[in-house]
């Protein structure tokens, strides 16, 4: 027979003035169950949470109501007052009488108790059915996996390394590094982006607690948050890095020429390269893809010259495993590919370059020696036209969100091709110009000023050749005129789009992704780096378009985050999750289709004791349920049970009243 | 549509090569010309198999049997029947390669009196969707999109006035005996155990009574929504002789026309309309 | 078939008939527990005032709700039932809500059809943030049920409490 | 033997009369017969589809279930106009059944509109149904020497949506189907610009400025003539022409051949078949560089060299 104490609330003048407590009181204590009940002006004081903890030992009673405020204010509180009393705290049910009932009834003091004394029996009658539930503990993998080792995932793994916990940093490429040591120079500042971003490359290479696995990828992850495992395919070499001093010999001396990925394909690397000269490792490997040896099985040209005998032709792919208990996803961004506008002959036209292809030549360890120069004839370029939101805000062609960072950037070439070639006049096609940032309105202001750059709103209708000129037709909005400007370079500020590969990663990840292909944050504003897998966390461009500032401080975040998550050796989680009773369950696997976690599996049970049938029934992950009770409406055998709003609870407060 | 000697001749064919240890089919019952389902298991007895349009029953019930449980099984399927596999195998019930399954493309079957029943009238999936082996000519009706058939029951009571059917459904909960062989003949009822029996029953309210029907008869109407394949079998073990079908071809009318679904079973491994969802789902009756 | 309907009528849902003198029907309202619930308190905190019928029960998210709970409110205490969740593409659990929203329409519809009107069963989407919405929701149902009365189907044996 | 619906279209009896007559020669080397819609009618080209909707789709959709009754599954159109309004019809009832209904009332007693026969410009049936390499096999006298710029105008790859046919930029079949000929296709990128059509007659100064930009950019390109496969490019380039020149002050003298036409020349017909005296500027000046040596193309600069790779030769 259950023993329940009531405990009911003045709140002041809050709830007593709308409400005859006294009154309720008396009423609640006609319910058999009800052993105790009492009222007090402030059941949350220190004195009011001392009533609970007496009363509990002197009446034995074994569940609690208490009718107050709303139990998203105090239950925590009132919980804990039971803990000390020794009782467990979820033998706890408010009855929420203050912001349900004397407060939105206050004309009508007679109603007001009524529906308070409703209340009060509501809980009563749910909290008869309360059971005892503890806390669940997980137990953490105080190791972090970062994907991506662009300027967000470099920044997250300093972050967490830097807090002693271990990271497991995996980047595809052969170095880290990312899109950001491809840039030349930075906005608003003009920094050089080799100059800021190569200390921290070589901070992680050196770091003792991070493991930094190049030339990899990951391929399988599995668990829960805090016990992950993971599987990193780390793709084949063919060199061995502990021995291989980066001499460069190799590469000096290959044969093979390939088109240069890090410089967007101006000039060649070779077959065995390292991506660039900062490269972190800075240790070449073989493009298998390239190299003779490999395909014809001919050349061996690196492994004779190389005196430490690092090359290894035979060397395989390797899967690594590696437990973690934490994820930060960095997988940057693609810059979008232009092809669609055929009205600007985009692939006809070599004298039509991408906006990352125009950073790498005015790059100071570019490709021309940091001079634009035209791809058709090698010529230093006059007339540079710029056209912005190449893709970006295009529902027709492209994609339609803004991609954020062209405005900034474009208005940086500007100047860049300003200081590069002096006597040049840059004229640029944009829509808006969207400068919001520190000291970026300055800069757009400042760069107009300075260069003297023409800028034309209006969008690009056609580019055409003239000579060995580009015509390039577009609208002046602003005279509402057509104007054509001859052009010796266009240089298209194409929209930044989500790595093509993010779809699968999520689906090996278990997380969602938006119809563009950006990894979903589990809320907007809110939860902005977390993602609705538990332990999961997103840090820059691989999340939505954004500059290298939001980037760090989105990597950080990821970083304070984690660290949150493994301050203790377990995590403590609410107890208010599903399970299955297997005896009821008939193995229909629907609940697997409603639970938005990936939380239910399936496992072969014997049906009978002793038995060696086998049956398949459900089985729920505690450690990933969110306690959202999806299933348990789903489930038509009513094999599911969700501690904390079981069927029972919730039929006894609906036939209480 | 008489396939009798076919069946006979599968059957026999399939025990002869040892594929299957029962057969699941129909016989005529002894007293009249109506049929019940037959389980054989000796080869000897495969002449007792028949075909005809008094083949009613849905005969896939007999295979959440212990009989058939883990056995490899051949078994007749019509239209509708083979819906309600199509449900079985996707939802994890049974295991196809246990089956050995005839299909019908079936021309509709009669009732006792040797009317043709209302669900074959009113049939969009004529033709089994699962079969090892196709008996008659399909139908080539379009069972994915083809145009929904409003129930002719459903669209009469569906514009009586509520007191009216409010009365109506009264007299038929009223009727309800709560022998729950509604329950015991649905191929879709397979659970462990049925939810109004569980510990919970007090919760669910079993009782025997009007407002217990109710509550069950309700209850087990949307346990069955977006999966009832309308084969009637409830129907005809129904002793009171309730219009079941009314709840079942109500909510499936729902699921068609609002979220563009196929019809329950239709396409393997597509669930339940109530196991998914859609973001154009309809959202004006909410406010 | 339409011979077998009932030759008496029972006024079922006249509430001149057959409601009291003074009586209140009850609403049993079941709000999800980050957008509903938190909306309602938000309507307390803003002193909102609305009508005192509704009875409110917690539940984690609308897809918790299993349609039965429907059913057996409106057989055992309730005139009429309010369920709020959190609007599409804004639950807590992210796709909690589309699950209801199929089972809702297809439950509303359904009991509807069985006889009872469709004003007693209702839905609406309260974000947190929704007070004043959710004081107006309950207003209309209140008024949408008074004007029914008392729910007497499938209620003249109720059991044990 | 193959056969083809043909719809003529009303420019074919009249101003395009060389395209058809030329069109047909072409087809009998290519071992094509033709099958004339029977009763075909106007396509409402211009003028219907923005007054009435109903008016629009009914015409064309009269062909479209004439031609249905043809047992071919092809109806190919000389006409860029005619091609898009029968294209159109067919694309958008294709896509809406309810559509395709509604209008079908009105044009009930032909038949029911069924959408079995695909609509192709006689470009495209060229391109997907010949193909270029067959054309190329019929050559019998090259027209190595002419250099063409190859002028598609508006319609006949555009909308993208709707003809599913080359890119709607910068088409480049008519090029290889010239090239296959023999002739040389020049790099020209006013191919699909706007010859101002429409404005032929109302508003001709339109068509002086957008033709004549057409005329001067093919020019540019070092073209001797344009070659076109529609019969409205066809009269705004040619007609105009004289305008053209007394309005810009420029000699421009580029004939403005069909496609057909130059096939039919490649085929091995002779010239006096195939209505070069109905242009209006003169072909003769054009047709004398079919022969002549090209110059060898002035060698493309070595593209930049990137200054790492130099230094790691060394």
């Amino acid at each position: 027979m259950a023993r329940v104490g009531v405990f009911v609330c003045f709140c002041g003048a809050n709830i007593a003035d709308y409400v005859d407590v006294p009154q309720v009181v008396e009423e609640v204590k006609r319910i058999k169950e009800v052993k105790f009940a009492t009222e007090y002006k402030y059941m949350c004081s220190d004195p009011g949470q001392g009533m609970i903890r007496d009363a509990i030992i002197q009446y034995k009673l074994t569940s609690i109501v208490v009718a107050a405020c709303s139990p998203r204010m105090h239950e925590k509180t009132f919980r804990k007052a039971l803990s000390d009393a020794g009782m467990n705290p979820y033998l706890l049910e408010v009855a929420n009488i203050r912001e349900h009932s004397s407060w939105v009834h206050q004309k009508d003091k007679k109603a007001a108790t009524n529906k308070a004394m409703d209340l009060c029996r509501m809980a009563v009658a749910k909290s008869i059915a309360n059971e005892q539930l503890h806390e669940i503990s997980v137990p953490v993998t105080k190791r972090a996996l970062v994907i991506g080792g662009g300027i967000a995932g470099i920044q997250a793994a300093l972050d967490i390394a830097d807090a002693r916990i271990p990271v497991v940093l995996v980047e595809r490429s052969p170095s880290i590094g990312g899109k950001m040591a491809q840039l030349d120079e930075t906005f608003p500042t003009l920094d050089c982006a080799q100059c800021i971003l190569t200390p921290k490359m070589v901070d992680v290479a050196s770091h003792p607690y991070i493991e930094l696995i190049p030339y990899s990828e990951v391929i399988e992850l599995q668990g829960f948050v805090g016990n992950y495992k993971v599987k990193i395919k780390k793709k084949a070499s063919y060199v061995n890095f502990k021995t291989c001093t980066g001499c460069g010999a190799c590469w000096q001396k290959c044969p093979v020429k390939v088109a240069n990925e890090y410089n967007m394909g101006i000039d060649k690397r070779k077959a065995i390269y390292t991506p660039f000269p900062q490269a972190v490792p800075n240790k070449p490997v073989i493009d298998a893809e390239h190299c003779t040896m490999l395909l014809k099985g001919k050349c061996g040209i690196c492994a004779k010259v190389c005196d430490k005998g690092s090359i290894d032709y035979t060397m395989q792919d390797e899967i690594i495993e590696r437990e973690i208990g934490a994820v930060v996803v960095a997988t940057g961004y693609d810059m979008w590919d232009p092809t669609p506008y055929e009205e600007y002959g985009v692939g006809r036209f070599k004298d039509i370059i991408t906006s990352l292809e125009f950073e790498r030549m005015v790059s100071a360890n570019g490709p021309t020696n940091g001079v634009p120069v035209r791809p058709s004839d090698g010529k230093v370029p006059k007339n540079v036209v710029f056209i912005k939101c190449v893709g970006s805000r295009d529902e027709a062609k492209g994609i339609e969100y803004c991609s954020k960072i062209c405005c900034m950037y474009t208005t940086k070439h500007t100047i860049l091709l300003h200081h590069k070639v002096h006597d040049s006049h840059a004229y640029v096609f944009y829509m808006d110009i969207r400068a919001a940032g520190k000291g970026y309105e300055e800069f757009v202001k400042k760069a107009q000023v300075d260069t003297g750059t023409t800028y034309l709103r209006g969008r690009v209708s056609k580019i055409y050749k003239k000579g060995d000129k580009l015509m390039v037709r577009g609208e002046d909005a602003q005279i509402g005129q057509v104007v054509e400007v001859e052009a010796d370079l266009v240089v298209l500020a194409t929209a930044v789009s989500a790595p093509k590969d993010n779809p699968n990663l999520a689906r090996l990840l278990g997380i969602s992704y938006d119809k563009y292909g950006y990894l979903s944050e589990a809320h907007p504003k809110l939860r902005p780096v977390e993602t609705a897998k538990a332990g999961i966390f997103l840090a820059g461009c691989t999340q939505a378009p954004k500059d290298i500032p939001e980037t760090v401080s989105q990597a950080s975040a990821c970083a304070a985050k984690v660290c949150g998550l493994f301050a203790g050796d377990t995590m403590k989680k609410d107890p208010m999750v599903s399970s299955i009773n297997n005896e009821y369950c008939s193995g229909c696997q629907n609940c697997l289709n409603a639970c938005p976690y990936g939380a239910i599996v399936t496992e072969d049970v014997a049906i009978g004791h002793g038995s060696k049938d086998l049956r398949t029934v459900a089985k729920i992950n505690e450690g990933v349920c969110q306690g959202c009770g999806s299933c348990v409406a789903i489930c038509r055998s009513t094999a599911i049970t969700l501690a904390g709003f079981t069927d029972s609870q919730i039929i006894n407060e609906i036939v209480s009243i | 549509m008489n396939y009798t000697k076919e069946i006979q001749d599968i059957a026999a064919k399939l025990f002869a090569e040892g594929k299957i240890d029962v057969f699941v089919g129909y016989r005529v019952n002894g007293f009249d010309d109506n049929q019940v389902p037959v389980l054989i298991t000796d080869p000897q007895d495969v002449s007792k198999l028949v075909f005809t349009d008094k083949s009613v029953f849905n005969l896939v019930n007999y295979l959440k049997n212990d009989h058939t449980r883990r056995k490899r099984v051949g078994l007749v399927v019509k239209g509708c029947d083979s819906r309600s596999l199509n449900l079985m195998l996707t939802e994890s019930q049974v295991k196809r390669e246990n089956l050995y399954v005839v299909g019908i493309c079936c021309e509709g079957v009669v009732d006792e009196a040797g009317q043709k029943m209302q669900n074959c009238t009113d049939c969009m999936v004529p033709d089994a969707v699962v079969s090892d082996e196709l008996l008659g000519t399909p139908s080539g009706s379009d069972t994915l999109s083809g145009s929904y058939k409003m129930n002719a029951d459903i669209a009469m009571l569906a514009e009586k006035p509520l007191t009216e059917r409010a009365a109506y459904f009264e007299e038929v909960f009223e009727n309800c005996i709560r022998c729950n062989a509604c329950r015991h003949s649905c191929p879709l009822c397979y659970c462990a155990k049925c939810c109004i029996d569980q510990e919970t029953a007090t919760l669910y309210n079993g009782a025997n009574t009007t407002s217990g029907a109710f509550h069950a008869l309700m209850t087990w109407s949307l346990h069955l929504a977006g999966r009832c394949v309308d084969c009637r079998n409830c129907e005809k073990a129904c002793p009171s002789h309730l219009p079941l079908h009314l709840l079942h071809k109500q909510n499936e009318s729902v699921i068609y026309e609002n979220f563009q679904e196929h019809l329950a079973g239709v396409v393997t491994g597509d669930r339940g309309a109530f196991y998914k969802y859609s973001l154009k789902d309809p959202d004006d009756f909410i406010m | 078939m339409e011979a077998e309907v009932k030759d008496q009528l029972v006024s079922i849902e006249k509430p001149e008939l057959i409601a009291p003198p003074n009586w209140e029907p009850v609403i049993m309202g079941i709000l999800c527990n980050w957008c509903s619930y938190a909306g309602s308190d938000l309507t307390g905190t803003s002193r909102i005032q609305y009508p005192p019928n509704i009875r409110i029960i917690r539940v984690p998210c609308s897809s918790r709700v299993d349609p039965w709970f429907l059913i057996k409110s409106l057989q055992t205490t309730a005139d009429g039932v309010l369920v709020s969740g959190c609007h599409p593409g804004d639950c807590h659990y992210i796709s909690g809500n589309y699950f209801a929203r199929r089972r809702f329409l297809v439950t509303k519809k359904l009991l509807n059809f069985v006889g009872f009107h469709e004003n007693r069963i209702q839905f609406s989407w309260v974000s947190a943030a929704e007070g004043p919405k959710f004081a107006k929701v309950v207003n209309k149902v209140t008024e949408d049920i008074k004007k029914l009365g008392p729910l007497h189907l499938y209620k003249k044996e109720n059991f044990e409490k | 033997m193959k056969k083809l619906t043909y719809f003529p279209g009303c420019s074919a009896h009249g101003t395009s009369e060389e395209f058809d007559s030329t069109l047909k020669l072409v087809l009998k080397t290519l071992d094509v017969e033709l099958e004339d819609i029977p009763d075909w009618n106007c396509c409402g080209a211009t003028s219907a589809h923005v007054m009435t909707e109903n008016l629009a789709y009914a015409l064309p959709m009269r062909n479209l279930v004439l031609a249905e009754k043809l047992e071919n599954t092809t109806m190919g159109i000389a006409c860029a106009s005619c091609y898009q309004r029968m294209k159109v019809t067919k694309v958008h009832m294709d896509e809406n059944p309810e559509l395709a209904k509604r209008i079908n009332t009105t044009v009930v007693e032909e038949g029911t509109y069924k959408g079995t026969v695909d609509v192709k410009s006689m470009l495209q049936y060229f391109y997907e149904d010949i193909g270029v390499e067959t054309i190329r096999e019929k050559v019998t006298k090259s027209l190595a020497g002419l250099k063409v710029a190859c002028y598609y105008g508006c319609l006949l790859t555009r909308p993208k949506d709707i003809t599913k046919f080359d890119s709607p930029e910068y088409p480049v079949s008519m090029d290889q189907i010239c090239e296959a000929l023999g002739a040389t296709a020049t790099e020209f990128d006013y191919k699909t610009e706007c010859c101002g059509a429409s404005f032929s007659i109302s508003n001709t100064e339109v068509v002086i400025n957008l033709s004549g930009q057409v005329l001067a950019m093919a020019k540019e390109s070092g073209a001797h003539a344009i070659v076109v496969a529609c019969p409205l490019c066809q009269s705004n380039l040619d007609m105009r022409q004289p305008d053209i020149e007394k309005h810009q002050g420029v000699k421009y003298d580029i004939p403005v051949f069909y496609i057909t036409q130059l096939m039919a020349l490649a085929f091995g017909y002779p010239a006096g078949e195939l209505k070069f005296p109905k242009h209006i500027v003169p072909v003769e000046g054009a047709l004398a560089n079919i022969g002549k040596i090209l110059p060898v193309p002035e060698k493309v600069k070595k593209p930049i060299k990137a200054v790492e790779a130099e230094s790691e030769d060394k």
